[in-house]
């Protein structure tokens, strides 16, 4: 079976291993499986929408942009100060102003500020390196440098409170099954869902999408082609970068405490999401994101069932997972392994 | 033949002078300090240099290995000399510390070189950014097993280590983890060099420049990357054993991601394949760690700021992959070249 | 015994098949072509025979050693060297580099001597040296040592890479397309330096080459292959106007 | 190898060669300005600054009649081990610092109290939880309680007040403080309940924010109680989650929730909730009283309990100075002095409470206060509990 397979199937592997190892599998027991199904899922759609930015950059210039988990933070921000100002906050607005309509104007704002900052960043401090024709390591090198910037500049202009973000949506929650999920981790979801199936088509289907491959084939062949590579970076980093604010937003929503070293950690996590999954390839972010989210889950709710896994060992289990996995499969899931002409 | 002996020599007078200001008080335990972390950043960032570097691999779990080190010695040390109620009696008298002490630091050596294994073996197959990602997972790896082993402290960590640099000092006041320390910095780098510098060595930049043609002329590309990853994982082990005796207290969250970014930073700062170039960098960033502290939070703006700046001037890093040798010929007058 | 055997030899990439029952054998002492039309497999041959891949089926045997299961740097050890289609120098480092470390299988001392250096060290590493000067000085470069392969010009570099192979002490040196991308006038010069080559060093040379002057002029035997399958051998003349090899060559419509 | 001689150099001017002065008092503090937990920093600094201003104004530390200008000095420790112990020494060595206070969190304060030690220098740490900062090392003091009274005073309330029979625990396992106190929590909580009346023991890692999974298994098992040693920025995000998968009892909480932030980031979800502290803001009395008003005032930031312990630290630290009567100019007699004055302080009224020393250890016995968060919001003294 395919690799990919074997990424689908983790969840339900690992549900179905559940149920053998419970002796009588009660009500409860299918409700805490939904359950913990459902706070995979949620955890994995932050992943994904994080890992996507990753692996478009990548998958465009092969560099690791490691400023995106910084860029995400930033998203969150922009989103906590846009969403204040519409509700009144600074004065600039009338308060008053409905949630869903603040909402409505938070998305597409976050996006597009946040993007600027990705843009912007590659314009400054990426892009020269690479008309220098610097060896890509250094601009991975440049990228860590920009995401500490970004946490230390973020912590001395707004000092070390966190903030906690306005809760944009009703406290609504489902109970599919007897499980319970609000409607912010729905609509985390749902949204990553779609941003998945829009960056196939775009990738795939649409001239730009097209561009960006050629772009990745051979960075020299592509002027000649005809097409500006600049231009085809530059939209990179936007879709990165807005994708990044987007997410930003939605972890926000859902975790609504914000601080500047927010982004680190689960850009890492989702940085070893995509690679995984197979980087560079959209589908190996997605499913990479949800394989991580769902081997961390399975850990901690295994760890009843199985002998010697403990709760504690989450890391230490699902990395050394993805350990293996990398050394089996050494492309990651989708990756297709290079073939050198001799 | 003279220049067998300049290098040496001048390294004695250094330590001999060094460990004199230290008794004239010229030099206090701040700056005694201060050197050591310096030294220790050396061997961290020339170490990783041998496979970041010269192997043009991308590995970003150099902390995790020193965490290895760093906690295979303390035991060991403790194990010997302290009493301890997971590790028992101490088994041979305090005066013995310093003549055990190499070989406490040989066991941390040891140890990360054997969990280098847990990387160079999938190097093998896995390439590139997916190797980069193995480091990574191994660095997670080694610092949440740590965490899960009461016997060592866990997150809580691990001390006493103190005791054995105070059972030096019952045969000599000396600073003596200064002297420990410049005596390792020196190892490494005489190693390394003797390593990089041999044909033997040399396969490893074959390995860097095209894995296929070293292997059709004859390279053992497995065996090199064996080496190269034991060697460069146990010479952070070797800097994690100092680290630890220098602060006498080793816990997990002293070896981060944050810890193995510094490496990586200090490697591609100094230059790819450059051990000058990893000392002076290791060296510059120590000192602007140390004296920038007034700016507070502003420091870690500055720094990163500084070092992106340095990358868009010399996108080589500061010594390119040339070495002290090739900046000042003359110098090989006075010390062997190769 | 013969210096290479090769058995029923085939290889195929998922369903495709880009060696297909190939045989021969070399004495010891041959200069020997394979040609055919491109991606008629001749490359996928030497990567099989310098144990890149490993065939599917079939055996490759140089001085009585079977290859299976073997790693290229150990069949490089049993005498077999070879250069590339398109270069393949290692560019950071100087010539001597490139051709001392292509003695790495034989370079007859430890890790150990080399962080020691011992008096085996010091010995083995001026030996290495010394093969690789003369030869250099053999073959004329010898005032080109400490240039960078990529200062070089391509006809050079070519050379430097069939240094850097017989630097390996072959029996058997595989020739990949040597002339390719070479003007007209290092052809000529490439033809001189292999048949001396062939002279000058015991050894038996394979190489693939579409250019026919040098095929011509230097082959004693030529193997034609397509589609992984042989459709010709012998000497030039039989080969030159062998109607099957011109009809592969240049398709029906020729004849 | 020319480049450590540079470098020696450039340690060697390093060093500041600052005199004792005569009439001044210098205190050194080791606390993170940078690093992840900035503010501890500067909730440490604003509280030392406050009570530096105080001192001074009145015309200085009155120690045996002469008045002492006081100087504090401030050093970061980038929340990194290393960086303390150099720190450290900076400010014994460098600065010739009479006494330190800090570091506060185990992790720098272990290295650092070796450090002090060695060097016979006071050290006051005012929140390190960890027995190894105090332990074996005379020169050492802390002004918080430890794990191993918290725990059970936690866990008594839960089963009195609370009348809680099982109790779940979610905790972070690579952070020291809260493992402890996990710990501590459990064994004194299944000696009242009996065994397996922790019902569920979870753990998460630094940094986590997503603790559904943890959650939804505590939930399972049906605690009569939860109990969340963890810091205020986490405590919102655990307490919403549960709330969300449908948790409806109690959340009891420790001495690392009593931060102002906590009710900026938890809003509702924390009303009606207790935790284990050092003190109550709200309805507070007296010095506490003061302080927090004058702190709110000076700093619109309602101080937490890094702050109020610092003040505490410093405050007892002075208070020894004072025990010591007077103060020869001899560095070394003076800090010996001054550790001999600390180890046998008596009943020190900190506005986190009484606080003594038994002369044996640097812990301090002093009283937990259990507070309730009210319906304002406010943190309500619930009740009082002494060793």
């Amino acid at each position: 079976m395919g690799a990919e397979g074997l990424a689908f199937r983790a969840p339900f592997a690992f549900v179905t291993f559940l149920v053998l190892n419970q002796l009588a599998p009660g009500q409860d027991m299918l409700h805490t499986l939904m359950q913990q199904a459902l706070n995979a899922l949620q955890q994995g759609s932050i992943y994904a929408l994080i890992a996507l930015g990753y692996c478009l950059v990548y998958g465009v210039l092969l560099l690791i942009n490691f400023a995106h988990g910084d860029i995400f933070m930033v998203g969150a921000y922009v989103a906590f100060f846009i969403a204040s100002m519409a509700m009144g906050k600074y004065g600039l607005l009338p308060a008053g102003i409905p949630k869903w309509a603040v909402l409505a104007a938070t998305v597409p704002l976050t996006m597009l500020l946040t993007s600027g900052v990705g843009v912007l960043i590659e314009r400054v401090a990426y892009r020269p390196l690479r008309l220098k024709g610097a060896n890509r390591l250094y601009v991975v090198i440049t990228a860590l440098m920009m995401g500490i910037i970004l946490e230390y500049g973020n912590l001395s202009i707004l000092g070390a409170n966190r903030l906690s973000f306005p809760s944009l949506m009703p406290r609504m929650i489902f109970e599919p099954f007897g499980a319970r999920i609000t409607i912010t981790e729905l609509s985390a979801i749902v949204t990553c869902f779609a941003v998945f199936a829009l960056l196939q088509w775009i990738v795939t289907k649409t001239k730009l999408g097209m561009a960006m491959q050629a772009v990745s084939y051979d960075k020299f062949a592509v002027p000649l082609m005809g097409i500006p590579l600049d231009a085809v970076i530059v939209f990179t980093f936007f879709l990165g970068s807005s994708l990044a604010g987007l997410a930003g937003l939605l972890y926000a929503l859902n975790f609504p405490v914000l601080d500047p070293f927010m982004g680190a950690m689960v850009g890492w996590k989702a940085f070893v999401a995509a690679v995984v999954g197979g980087i560079g390839d959209i589908r190996g972010a997605f499913v990479g994101g949800f394989l991580m989210a769902f081997l961390e889950v399975a850990v901690v709710a295994a760890s009843d069932y199985v002998p010697f896994i403990k709760p504690e060992m989450r890391d230490l289990v699902s990395f050394s997972a993805l350990l293996i996995i990398l050394t089996i499969k050494p492309t990651g899931i989708f990756g297709k392994p290079k073939t050198t002409k001799i | 033949m003279g220049t067998r002996i300049t290098v040496p020599a001048a390294l004695c007078a250094l330590l001999a002078i060094l460990v004199a200001m230290t008794q004239k008080d010229i030099l206090g335990q701040y700056g005694v300090t201060f050197l050591c972390s310096m030294g220790i950043y050396v061997i961290l960032s020339a170490s990783l240099n041998l496979v970041n570097g010269y192997m043009g691999e991308f590995s970003c779990g150099h902390a995790g290995f020193m965490a290895v080190g760093a906690y295979a010695s303390s035991i060991a040390g403790v194990f010997l000399f302290v009493p301890d109620k997971v590790f028992g009696h101490p088994w041979l008298p305090m005066s013995m510390s310093i003549v055990a002490f190499p070989f406490i630091l040989a066991i941390g050596f040891a140890a990360a070189a054997l969990a280098g294994l847990v990387v160079a073996i999938p190097s093998f197959k896995t390439r590139g950014d997916y190797l980069a990602v193995i480091t990574l997972a191994a660095g997670y790896i080694v610092k949440s097993a740590i965490e899960n082993i009461e016997a060592v402290g866990g997150p809580r960590g691990f001390m006493g280590m103190s005791k054995v640099v105070q059972g030096m000092d019952t045969i000599a006041e000396l600073p003596w983890m200064l002297i420990w320390i410049f005596l390792s910095v020196t190892f490494t780098i005489w190693i390394l060099r003797r390593f990089v510098y041999s044909t033997y060595g040399k396969g490893i930049m074959a390995i860097h420049q095209d894995e296929i043609a070293a292997e059709i002329m004859s390279v053992n590309t497995n065996k090199m990357k064996l080496i190269a990853f034991m060697l460069s994982s146990g010479l952070a082990g070797l800097a994690g054993g100092l680290y630890a005796y220098l602060i006498s207290f080793v816990n997990p969250s002293s070896f981060t991601i944050l810890r193995s970014t510094e490496c990586l930073v200090m490697v591609y700062l100094g230059g790819m394949g450059s051990l000058t170039g990893s000392v002076l960098s290791a060296v510059a960033f120590t000192i602007m760690l140390e004296f920038l502290k007034p700016l507070e939070q502003l420091k870690w703006v500055v720094i990163p700021l500084v070092l992106i700046l340095l990358m868009q001037f010399r996108p080589e890093g500061i010594m390119g992959n040339r070495e002290l040798s090739d900046v000042f010929p003359k110098l090989k007058r006075f010390y062997r070249f190769k | 015994m013969a210096l290479l055997e090769i058995k029923e030899l085939t290889q195929r990439f998922g369903g495709l098949i880009a060696v297909n029952d190939f045989s021969m054998s070399l004495q010891g002492h041959e200069l020997n072509a394979l040609i055919g039309p491109n991606g008629a497999g001749k490359t996928t041959v030497f990567n099989l025979v310098s144990g890149f891949y490993q065939p599917s089926s079939g055996s490759i045997t140089i001085n009585g050693v079977n290859t299976r299961g073997m790693k290229p740097h150990q069949v490089t050890a049993l005498g077999v060297a070879r250069t590339f289609q398109n270069i393949r120098l290692w560019n950071d480092m100087t010539v001597l580099d490139n051709i001392r470390v292509s003695q790495h299988y034989r370079l007859g001392y430890s890790l150990m001597d080399s962080l020691l250096r011992t008096r085996r060290y010091a010995d083995r590493e001026a030996a290495i040296e010394r093969t690789a000067m003369e030869l250099l000085e053999f073959l004329g470069m010898k005032e080109l040592a400490n240039e960078y392969p990529p200062n070089l010009s391509y006809g050079t570099q070519r050379k430097v890479e069939i240094a850097r192979a017989l630097s390996t002490k072959p029996r058997l040196l595989l020739l990949d397309e040597p002339a390719a991308g070479l003007p007209s006038s290092d052809v000529v010069e490439l033809i001189k330096l292999i048949g001396w080559i062939h002279k000058e060093f015991d050894l038996a040379i394979w190489m693939i080459e579409h250019q026919m002057t040098v095929v011509m002029s230097l082959c004693q035997e030529i193997k034609v292959i397509d589609f992984g399958a042989t459709i010709a051998g012998g000497p030039p003349e039989d080969i030159r106007n062998n109607p099957t090899v011109i009809k592969a060559y240049l398709g029906d419509e020729a004849i | 190898m020319k480049k450590l001689l540079v470098a020696l150099l450039v340690a060697a001017l390093a060093i500041p060669a600052v005199a004792f002065g005569a009439d001044t008092i210098k205190i050194g503090f080791n606390i993170p300005l940078t690093g992840d937990q900035p503010k501890v920093g500067e909730m440490s600094k604003d509280a030392a600054e406050m009570l530096q201003e105080k001192i001074n104004g009145a015309g200085g530390l009155d120690v045996g009649g002469k008045k002492y200008k006081l100087e504090f000095v401030y050093v970061d420790n980038e929340a990194k081990p290393e960086s303390a112990v150099n720190a450290a020494l900076k400010l014994i060595e460098g600065d010739k610092v009479l006494a330190m206070v800090g570091p506060q969190a185990s992790a720098r304060a272990i290295p650092a109290a070796e450090i002090a030690n060695n060097n016979k220098t006071v050290m006051v740490s005012a929140w390190s939880t960890n027995p190894k900062t105090t332990l074996d090392r005379p020169y050492v003091f802390r002004a918080c309680f430890l794990d191993d009274f918290q725990g059970p005073v936690a866990a008594k309330f839960a089963s009195g007040e609370l009348k809680a029979k099982t109790a779940g625990v979610l905790y972070d396992v690579a952070s020291d403080y809260p493992k402890g106190l996990a710990e501590e929590f459990k064994k004194s909580f299944e000696t009242i309940n009996g065994p397996k009346s922790v019902v569920a023991f979870e753990t998460f890692t630094t940094k986590d924010v997503d603790f559904k999974a943890q959650l939804t298994k505590i939930i399972e098992a049906k605690p009569d109680v939860l109990f969340v040693p963890q810091y205020y920025n986490e405590v919102p995000l655990i307490i919403k989650q549960a709330r969300d998968l449908g948790y409806k009892g109690p959340v009891l909480g420790s001495d690392s929730w009593g931060s102002a932030e906590l009710m900026n980031l938890c809003g509702d979800d924390c009303k009606g909730q207790y935790f284990v502290t050092h003190y109550a803001a709200a309805g507070a009395k007296g010095a506490t009283k003061e302080f927090i008003d004058a702190f709110t005032a000076k700093f619109k930031d309602t101080p937490d309990d890094v702050a109020a312990l610092t003040w505490d630290a410093t405050g007892m630290v002075l208070a020894a100075i004072q025990k010591m009567g007077a103060l020869s100019n001899d560095l070394a007699k003076d800090r010996t002095a001054l550790r001999d004055a600390m180890s046998t302080m008596r009943d020190y009224a900190g506005i986190t409470g009484k606080m003594s020393f038994d002369g044996k250890t640097g812990d301090p016995v002093k009283c937990a206060v259990i507070v309730k968060i009210n319906d304002k919001g406010e943190f309500a003294f619930h009740e009082s509990v002494c060793p």
